[in-house]
């Protein structure tokens, strides 16, 4: 057996697979699987200060290799994760990661500091969802956007603060950089990729949005250049998420330079995919005489 | 547990009409935590997401579905024979409440086209008199009748264009019934005129719905349904955790 | 039959279908299977104003559901192109459109002159080529590079000039409408998503440029999106394209706001996709009693 | 026309090692435009990029293919069986130039492991002297000794851990014959030693090399192979349009 073992900001995950926010609700479903300490970590729902209805449906499409959705944050609001969520949460073992999202700064730092006084391990801050009018990602695309609302969030917030970043933007590692110069603890990249599906015979969207956020193995090697270019650019530590499948997925994305990475859409094609991810990771590092998971990251050979 | 994973292999395949599918397949680790009107995730190979197909029949160590080709993913499946296997993520959802009309009661099984399968493993649970109208396009539509009659039910089939059984709608053949409770499941427009009848006779009504999904869990949110509260309010509940099957007052369709 | 013809920037195509620059070459290839004929028009390999070698090899790499290339404009020069290529390719019935690249703006207008003295029918402007190091795509990420570039060229090119975009960037459309201030005449959407595989045995990046353009059904929602918000954006017709493989795939660029599209990946997985393209697209509007296949274009009915 | 695609149902499949499987398809259209040294790109289902694979043999209305798994889409094609068909893109490249030496000639096929198959069918079409030298991993990864002998070639065998034939190099066995050209295939070291020693003889050497495609065909200049000019200088030439098979003082190894 190898270690699995990685610290992220201070904060100890019991191996790098951590659930992507929005995929694993906040972790009564998957728990029907597998003990949720299956999981390193997991990062929940996207959350806002008051309780948000999300966007209409559908909210679902697929697409090759992959899915857009449209869900826009539909959460029950900070407090209720606090009473009803994160007391469970705690008690399964596994590294609990809040992931807010605000249409102000005001709210984002609300979360913060109402957060940073129960026992979360870390925090998101979601400044990159495509799917909501005010807000989301608005805040996330230009490195100046990145930085003050980082800086504005990190005066509020005492936990742990990991700043998740959207692809749809010219350089990536600007904005990662940004976040580091703010204040932020670690990234997490990247969100979906907006994309849109058309029903030919009704010639309407697919999705009710319109448009929606692109995820699963199609926007793997997009995930994997970002991630190995921010790491260069940082020295906080990366955690990279996108179309990560399988345990092959997973080395490729920390040899980019991850030190913990997410799993999202996986859950849905199979719940057990985090399981063989694992395994498969566990066997590899054997094989390979490699002591700790901690020895991949970074560790590509450009040419 | 309440659902899991299980590849499951195929025990019988039969073609109902030229694109609906009639397959068992082994499932002794699902079956036994099944009740009809739930439904299961089937993964396609090379599919991201999973296609959500209701249980039509629950065995002691079987399960068996019925679905019509309607783009790709369901293509794959209708390709695959008699021992070939499927990753099916089941059971889930909540049934029909079947068990709360009691035995004394008259149920009616109103569907519509393809949304007849899930309905019949309803119908072979439930214990009271029970009635089923069927409608369909036509002729080479009609699926599942004898299975609605070996289950103990009255069967009336109505096509749109009448080239078979009563020539009209399921609300044509409903209107001369008596009925105490009703179990839906079919296109949007059928299901209101169902609904409307239902509550004009102040009889309790229960609706199947559809929506696309992910999870099929209700972590992910995707499978949104307007749903309406006592107070007339509304909000989006989820087909696949909160659903399928509603109670029709509190469902918007 | 529907009528398939469709006019962009003043040029007749015989149908929407273009092939992608890059992915047919020359044409001589292609001409193997069928009449060039066969396709509204032909874009060839980025030419640049001297005989490039290309980047070192391996310059392929397979994606879910899309592909990497780093070919990196390996091209034999504009007149080489003008001397062997062209007569021949202007021979064969197909709109002949060709796709230049530079290293400085002055390479992009003495090739544009150059190209306008012959009878090229369109010049496409390649200012988002990911895989070299000068040039390429530097000129295509900001606005006001795309305006200055375009508007540099347009005063040397006598030619239907049609800018093409990279979806790299935070706002495609915005990008357009750069594009369209400064004359240009059709713009053309999308290039690759720069895109990485890491060999986890080997811990080399796939492609000996470590990064390289990503193509093919993966990226096609993004293309979607990206054509969508654009059409909506500027008045000049919007050539889409970016992992268009099925006719239903043309149909729905098409409604998104496309007033023709191009084909490249697909050549690869299947040489004659074209030709199923255009059956599939024909029938559809017979089917649907289109009369003529502009009829699409921007039809779709946003919620 | 010199390529095209063909459907093509595989008449048989056998299996040589734990990963080397050996398939002939009927191939009306394709197999009478073909030479040996020529390849296919072979569509596997659900993958954007078509997989090359060498002609190993060539009938008259057939094609035989002698493919390692060595990844997923190999894997996918080995799962096919007798009856399914394969969509073929055929024949690609250039072959081995065995016409242009002579009857009178002693011609050497020098291959390692996966990069023997191609050279079977440039030995059966070689009308003068030949002989075989093929090195192996181990006796396990023996393949198509019977099949060289078959075609003519007094056959020599290495492998690496001595388990079966000669223990060593396929160059051990080369220096002690004589012959008047060389055609090889294998793993770049193997290479390497083979057109080093050729080059010592001054015998003409050609090779056969790989690279990933895209179109196959010369289209996408995605598989660039390093050549030598005249005068030394190099640039990128194109193993599916200038090659496969290279002479060897041309190609940088
Ligand atoms: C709870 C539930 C029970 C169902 N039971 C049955 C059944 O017993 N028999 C049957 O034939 N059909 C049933 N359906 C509909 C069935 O899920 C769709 O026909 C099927 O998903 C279409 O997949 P496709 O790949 O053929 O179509 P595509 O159009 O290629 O699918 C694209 C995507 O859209 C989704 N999608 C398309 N249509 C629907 C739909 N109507 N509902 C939900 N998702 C859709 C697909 O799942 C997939 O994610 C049920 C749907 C739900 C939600
Ligand atoms: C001209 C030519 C002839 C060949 N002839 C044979 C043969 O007769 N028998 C045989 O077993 N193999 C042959 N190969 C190698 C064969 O193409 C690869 O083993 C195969 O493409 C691997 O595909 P995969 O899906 O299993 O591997 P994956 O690693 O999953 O493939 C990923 C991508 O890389 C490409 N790729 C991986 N390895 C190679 C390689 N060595 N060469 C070219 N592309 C590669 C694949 O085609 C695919 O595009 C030949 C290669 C070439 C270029
Ligand atoms: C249904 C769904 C809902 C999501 N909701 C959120 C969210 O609330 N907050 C967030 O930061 N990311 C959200 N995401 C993005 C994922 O966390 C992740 O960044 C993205 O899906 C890419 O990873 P994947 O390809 O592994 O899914 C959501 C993704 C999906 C598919
Ligand atoms: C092998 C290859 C080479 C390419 N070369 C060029 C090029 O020279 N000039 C250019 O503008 N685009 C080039 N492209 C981009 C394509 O023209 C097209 O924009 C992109 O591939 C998306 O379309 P597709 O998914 O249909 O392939 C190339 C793409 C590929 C795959
Ligand atoms: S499909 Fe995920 S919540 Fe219903
Ligand atoms: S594979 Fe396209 S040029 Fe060789």
């Amino acid at each position: 057996m190898a270690d699995l073992k990685v610290k992220i900001a201070g904060v100890p995950f019991e191996n790098p697979l951590i659930g992507a926010s929005g995929t694993v609700g906040f972790g009564h479903e998957y728990a029907e699987f597998y003990p949720l300490s299956t999981l390193g970590g997991i990062s929940c729902k996207g959350i806002t200060l008051k309780e948000r209805p999300g966007n209409p449906p559908p909210r679902i499409a697929e697409t090759s290799a992959g899915m857009l959705n449209s869900v826009g944050l539909q959460n029950p609001g900070v407090e209720h994760f606090i009473r009803e969520d994160l007391p469970w949460l705690k008690q399964q073992g596994t590294a609990v990661i809040a992931n807010i999202a605000g249409s102000t700064p005001e709210d984002y730092c609300a979360m913060a500091e109402r957060l940073s006084g129960t026992d979360i391990d870390m925090i998101e801050l979601n400044i990159s969802c495509p799917n909501v009018k005010a807000g989301g990602a608005q805040f996330g695309v230009t490195p100046q956007g990145v930085e003050s609302i980082t800086a504005e969030v990190r005066k509020h917030c005492t936990k742990p603060l990991m700043v998740k970043l959207t692809p749809n933007v010219a350089d990536i590692a600007e904005n990662a950089a940004a976040a580091e110069a703010a204040g932020a603890d670690a990234v997490s990249l990247i969100n979906t990729l907006t994309g849109m599906r058309i029903d030919i015979h009704t010639r309407r969207p697919v999705l009710r949005n319109n448009t929606g956020g692109m995820s699963g193995p199609a926007v793997f090697p997009v995930a994997v250049r970002m991630v190995w270019q921010t790491a260069q650019r940082v020295k906080i530590p990366v955690v990279g998420l996108g179309g990560i499948s399988t345990w092959q997925d997973a080395v490729e994305m920390m040899l980019a330079g991850a030190a913990a990475f997410q799993v999202g859409t996986a859950f849905f094609t199979d719940p057990y995919a985090p399981v063989k991810i694992l395994k498969g990771l566990d066997e590899y590092l054997n094989q390979n005489k490699i002591a700790s998971v901690t020895e991949l990251t970074g560790k590509v050979k450009p040419w | 547990m309440k659902y899991d994973t299980e590849l499951c292999t195929i025990l019988e395949k039969r073609q109902l009409t030229a694109d609906i599918f009639d397959m068992t397949v082994s499932a002794p680790k699902l079956a036994p935590l099944a009740k009809p009107g739930q439904f299961a995730q089937i993964l396609v190979p090379g599919k991201t997401l999973r296609r959500p197909i209701s249980l039509c029949g629950i065995g002691k160590d079987t399960l068996r579905f019925v679905f019509q080709v309607r783009g790709e993913g369901t293509k794959v499946l209708a390709e695959l024979q008699a021992g070939d296997s499927m990753d099916i993520l089941a059971p889930l959802g909540n049934g029909f409440p079947v068990e709360t009309a009691g035995a004394d009661k008259h149920a009616v099984f109103v569907g519509g086209g393809i949304g007849v399968p899930p309905l019949l493993g309803a119908a072979s649970a439930f214990s009271g008199e029970k009635t089923a109208v069927l409608g369909f396009r036509g002729k080479d539509a009609v699926i599942l009748m004898k299975d609605f009659v070996h289950a103990g039910c009255e069967a009336f089939l109505t096509t749109d264009d009448g080239s078979f059984g009563v020539h009209g709608l399921v609300t044509d053949v409903m209107q001369n019934l008596t009925f105490d409770v009703c179990y839906a499941c079919g296109p949007a427009p059928m299901l209101r005129a169902v609904v409307k009848l239902c509550a004009e006779r102040n009889v309790p009504c229960y609706v199947s719905m559809e929506q696309r999904m992910a999870c099929g869990i209700g972590a992910c949110l995707g499978c949104a349904v307007e749903l309406r509260r006592e107070d007339g309010s509304s909000y989006y509940g989820h087909v696949c955790k909160d659903g399928p099957v509603f109670s029709a007052d509190r469902v918007v369709l």
